[in-house]
């Protein structure tokens, strides 16, 4: 077993507590079970403690962390379910299917809640565009999405998309999704109910992915990982869809007492997670399960990551229903064993036992470590800048030009026009400006759903970065005409047994509570993604935060469009010289350097807040918030978006350049007509936020005093033409 | 060059042994539900047929490890064929 | 006017037809499961978009001999209204209800965007409340739209007024730049012979409601029930 | 019945000539782009193997023609192997 254990990922201390909790030494089948559920991957070990800063509950919040995703109410009875999960190594291996079967689990986890999955967003990750490996990971995982995704009916309506050489071995593949429910029809992941059926639901067992959660998820990447390809999972988004179907209709018909997807590893997950989160033993016949290849042992069906199979708990005179309702769906459902009383997981394989352990050994028991936090001795070294000693150019026309048509700041049509962003006729807003929105047809309401994640920022400093990913997110939200109501994430790190790595985690954590915290978003579920490396190099610490968001009525919504010529352009928040992780300092100089953007998450609620009610009050006919690029690229991307032009005259002290293009945080660009003015002033007033008027929409060029003045269909063309041709 | 140096090369593209063909299962379905109870099992593939003039197999043989298949969730097969 | 939306495994549009017909056009509506063969009470048959059988194989192969697709047949042979939408439409090619094949987008790949289609000829149950050369704006989203037919069947289709919607231009000029996908022809959508059975790849269930972006796809569900003589 | 009832067909689909190929236009344009300039054409279609017990090449004739194959579109040709 020495071997083993330690071929499996398990350490010498872990073998041991193993041995002192079955009071025996386990066996092979035991021994693959522990190996999975104690991996990073499966049992958050070194992140437990460090995720317990986060906060987690407000009035609305119906299920926090701990199920299958978080459940938020939003008012006449329904509720949004969401949660944000990585597929970055698989889709590393095999960059469609990886981002494929990320689109399916993650959409698993939705339903198995009850909910309808009715929106999905990616936030991706690349290396550089000019590797033609780049541009093959990015066409693949952008297809992938769209095959799976599309195919299911969910519109993927908002993502975001940003390169970077840290990414080039480790790309990041986020997924989220989002469901919608009434709040009477919840299902949790629990099994109860002694005597109750244990139900295999949809595609059959084959030995997808095995060893999938432990070697391809919780090891670092290198090269040797060429070999572990036989683990690739295909999807399969018909069966999906018709498991969403299904279930939906057994969760309507109230035939089930728990539901749980199957992700990594398996049935050994799903039966332990279930079995624990309902104080009950459980009995496994493993061998009926239904297999994809007959010679298969129970260790290999107990760890497999075959995609597209749900597991059902149900009382055993609902069974037969149960499988009528799957059957018509074509769906074959199988019971593969019962709840028992007691706390043990037992698996039978042709009479004999092969399994024999405590439910909650596996899944909520497994070992918790403490790891070891160390800043990194670059840290300060990265933070200098020298701003004066770079050439910086005087043509800001060019400079313009140069960021909207770069990798991370043109348009992203290519991608969301490959996404079937408008099935199900809720989207209101589409794919473009600062956050998606979709209508609830039925309360009348609108949803706001936005993503974000600077790893500049965060590289430069992880508690600031990650605090300006919380509030930039809720930026989003706000310039929507949304409130922020709860938010998601997945933390992409390095090798977490690396103190560098570790502060970066730890610190990062501490800013995302923080700033949730401040902002009154709690953080209602997420995953947490360890081991990004490439050769021994760590990604950029990369938390993205998955945020949604309330519109009262639906009227209520804007978009970044300027709406019409003739509106006073105001800056609400305040200018500071925060050039220091920005994209000019990346895209012109190809610098990744500096303090990163100062927040004050005072003034930056105070700002939303004004932004908000401003436009309840329809004092504000459009909004967008100022990031990336600064307030030139923003009123850009205004213009573009509204087809209108704009004279802007800027009163300031600072360097044109730093006007133009510095990145200070809290900072929105809106457009409030004549009529409106006094009241939006005192509005600002009585937030006590900073407020500028900066000029006027109309014509068709963007004029900036002597410093900017461009043609708005050029750029446009420029701007959308520049990723086809970057990936091309 | 004249037309004898073209030669033919036609590409068996197949799911590997062990992963799951979603799109030939979908077919065993669908033939089953026609009557045809006969067949047990259905993969689907790909047939690529290159025209090729002056090349050798081992270049094609290159095209489909870069393009043509992947390797790493399917098998390929070269035939070629002077015309 | 009584409509039946077609489900078919892997249909994904068939509620946002449902809602349409019904919360915005204020008709009657039921499913219709693709097992079921009575169609009886029924004025038009929707099949609706998504991806049935997964489109594994070719789209709308597999769904073409569900049970229902005999009933269907006799429906349109009866002159009923038939309507098929993106995967409708395949699988009435499949089925032989259309002439023609579809295949993949010439880019290779799925593109959900709002186009703009000519109107080709308003003399059809589908186009009546339009004129002749109107321009909708009308989303598409798919991967397989690239509509064929022989040389000859597409003059033929020309001159028998077939041809009813294709891609041009904001003006109405049809041209390479504004075909999404490489159909023959700019060809966005097509009767048969009998002009009761339509397919077109756009959507007109996304195009119905102001706050989506658009209202011109009401053209084709008010056609239709001013057809009926609703 | 035996293993020895066990027979495998292979299907080739190819893209009917004269019918367009976006498939095999892309994969040329790649290919190109790769360098492999001595390709001069390239068809994709599918490559479909059937494991059949006891049934007949006529059966599998008719399966292509109402299923496997649009024969608007796409020609097909049937190999037999007895396993
Ligand atoms: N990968 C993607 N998938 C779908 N939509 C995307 C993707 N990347 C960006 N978008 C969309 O493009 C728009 C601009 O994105 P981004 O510049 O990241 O916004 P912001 O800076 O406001 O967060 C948003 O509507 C966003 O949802
Ligand atoms: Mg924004």
């Amino acid at each position: 077993m020495a071997e083993l254990y330690e071929e499996l990922g398990l350490t010498t201390e872990e073998y041991h507590r193993i041995i002192k909790i079955l009071g025996r030494e386990p066996n092979r089948v035991e021994l693959g079970m522990y190996s999975l559920m104690w991996s990073e991957h499966c049992s958050y070990k070194s992140s437990k403690r460090v995720l317990k800063m986060l906060p987690t509950r407000s009035p609305a919040v119906i299920q926090g962390p701990g199920e299958n995703a978080g459940v938020v109410d939003i008012g006449g009875g329904w509720a949004v379910v969401f949660k944000m999960e990585s597929h970055n190594h698989p889709s590393a291996v095999e960059p469609y299917q990886g981002a494929a079967t990320g689109i399916g689990g993650i959409v698993r986890d939705i339903f198995t809640m009850g909910a309808r999955p009715i929106a999905c967003l990616d936030p991706l990750r690349f290396g550089d565009p000019s590797n033609p490996r780049t541009r093959y990971l990015v066409k693949g995982v952008v297809a992938g999405i769209a095959g799976y995704g599309n195919c299911l009916g969910i519109p993927t309506v908002a993502g975001d998309l940003y390169f970077h050489p840290c990414y080039e071995g480790n790309p990041l593949v986020n997924v989220m999704c989002v469901g919608l429910m009434r709040t009477s029809e919840l299902i949790r992941g629990v099994a109860s109910g002694e005597g109750n059926a244990v139900i295999l639901i949809g595609n059959r067992t084959g030995r997808d992915g095995i060893g999938g959660a432990s070697i391809l998820a919780s090891q670092e990447f290198d090269e040797t990982s060429a070999s572990k390809r036989p683990s690739v999972q295909v999807g399969d988004p018909f069966t999906e869809k018709l498991l969403i179907e299904a279930c939906l209709e057994l969760r309507s018909r109230r035939l089930l007492v728990g539901l749980q997807d199957l992700g990594a590893a398996g049935l050994s997950c799903a039966c332990s997670e279930t079995a624990s989160r309902g104080n009950v033993g459980m009995r496994i016949h493993v061998d009926r399960v239904p297999l994809r290849e007959a010679d298969m042992e129970p260790f290999e069906i107990m760890i497999s990551e075959s995609q597209e199979r749900m597991l059902a708990v149900a009382e055993p005179e609902k069974v037969e229903e149960v499988q009528e309702v799957c059957r018509r769906w074509g769906l074959t459902a199988t019971v593969i064993g019962e709840v028992v009383e007691g706390n043990r997981l037992e698996g039978f394989w042709r009479g004999e036992k092969v399994f024999d352990l405590p439910a909650d050994s596996l899944a909520s028991q497994g070992p918790v470590y403490q790891r070891e936090a160390a800043r990194p001795s670059w840290q300060d070294e990265v933070r200098r800048l020298d701003w004066d000693s770079l050439d910086h150019p005087g043509d800001y026309n060019r400079v313009l030009e140069e960021l909207v048509s770069g990798p991370n700041l043109c348009s992203r049509r290519y991608v969301w026009e490959q996404y079937d962003h408008m099935v199900q006729l809720n989207t209101v807003v589409y794919p473009g400006s600062d956050a998606a929105v979709l209508r609830i047809k039925e309360t009348g309401r609108a949803i706001a759903l936005s993503c974000d994640g600077n790893g500049r920022y965060v590289y430069l400093d992880p508690y600031r970065g990650t605090q300006i990913a919380v509030a930039e997110c809720a930026r989003n939200i706000a310039a929507s005409g949304g409130l922020p109501m709860a938010m998601t994430d997945c933390l992409n790190f390095g090798n977490p047994e690396k103190p560098e790595i570790f502060w970066q985690f730890t610190e990062a954590v501490r800013g995302m509570a923080d700033a949730a915290r401040y902002l009154e978003v709690p953080v209602v579920s997420g995953n947490v993604s360890f081991y990004n490396e490439t050769s021994g190099e760590a990604v950029h610490p990369t938390p993205i935060v998955g945020m949604v968001g309330l519109i009262g009525t639906i009227g209520k919504r804007r978009t970044i469009a300027f709406p019409e010529p003739g509106l006073n352009i105001v800056l609400l928040g305040e200018t500071y010289e925060d050039m220091g992780g920005s994209e000019y300092l990346f895209a012109l100089h190809g610098l990744t350097a500096g303090e990163p953007p100062r927040l004050d998450l005072a003034l930056e609620k105070r700002v939303q807040t004004a932004c908000i009610e401003g436009i309840r009050r329809d004092l504000i006919l459009s909004a967008h918030d100022c990031s990336e690029g600064g307030v030139a690229v923003a009123l850009l991307e205004c213009c573009l978006a509204g087809g209108l032009g704009a004279r802007i005259r800027a009163d300031t002290s600072l360097e044109p350049l730093v006007w133009l293009f510095s990145e200070s945080q809290s900072r929105f660009v809106v457009t409030v007509p004549d009529e409106a003015l006094g009241m939006m002033e005192s509005l600002a007033k009585k937030k006590d936020i900073p407020y500028t008027v900066i000029g006027r929409t109309g014509g068709d060029r963007l004029i900036i005093n002597d410093w900017i003045d461009v043609e708005l269909e050029r750029m446009r063309r420029v701007r959308e033409s520049a990723l086809e041709r970057l990936l091309a | 060059m004249s037309e004898a140096d073209q030669r033919r090369f036609s590409i068996f593209v197949s799911p590997l042994r062990g992963v799951l063909d979603p799109q030939g299962q979908a077919a065993l379905g669908a033939l089953h539900s026609l009557g045809y109870d006969e067949v047990e099992d259905v993969r689907i593939g790909k047939y690529i047929v290159l025209t090729v003039r002056g090349g050798s197999e081992e270049r094609v043989r290159e095209m489909c490890e870069k393009l043509l298949a992947n390797p790493i969730i399917e098998d390929y097969r070269i035939e070629s064929e002077s015309g | 006017m009584r409509f039946g939306v077609i489900v078919f495994p892997g249909s994904n549009c068939e509620m946002d037809c449902h809602y349409v017909i019904e919360k915005v056009l204020g008709q009657e509506v039921r499913y219709v499961w693709h097992q079921e063969s009575d169609l009886r009470g029924l004025d038009c048959l929707v099949l609706p978009g998504g991806f049935s059988y997964g489109d594994y194989l070719r789209c709308g192969a597999i769904a073409r001999f569900s049970p229902v697709m005999e009933a269907v047949r006799d429906f349109a042979a009866r002159g009923g209204l038939v309507i098929g939408i993106c995967n409708g439409f395949q699988i009435l090619l499949e089925a032989g209800l259309l002439p023609g094949a579809m295949l993949r987008n010439n880019s290779l790949s799925f593109v959900c965007r709002f186009v703009h289609l000519r109107v080709e000829n308003r003399d059809t149950p589908w186009t009546g409340k339009a004129e002749r050369g109107q321009v909708l704006r009308i989303p598409i989203a798919h991967g397989e739209g690239n509509y064929t037919a022989g040389e000859g069947l597409l003059d033929e289709m020309e001159r028998r007024g077939q041809i009813i919607l294709r891609y041009c231009g904001p003006a109405g000029e049809v041209t390479p730049e504004a075909n999404p996908n490489g159909s023959a022809r700019n060809i966005a959508g097509i009767c048969n012979e009998g002009f009761n059975v339509f397919g077109l790849m756009p959507h007109p269930e996304r195009a119905s409601e102001e706050i989506l972006g658009s209202t011109d796809g009401l053209f084709i569900w008010e056609s239709a029930l001013a057809a009926a003589g609703v």
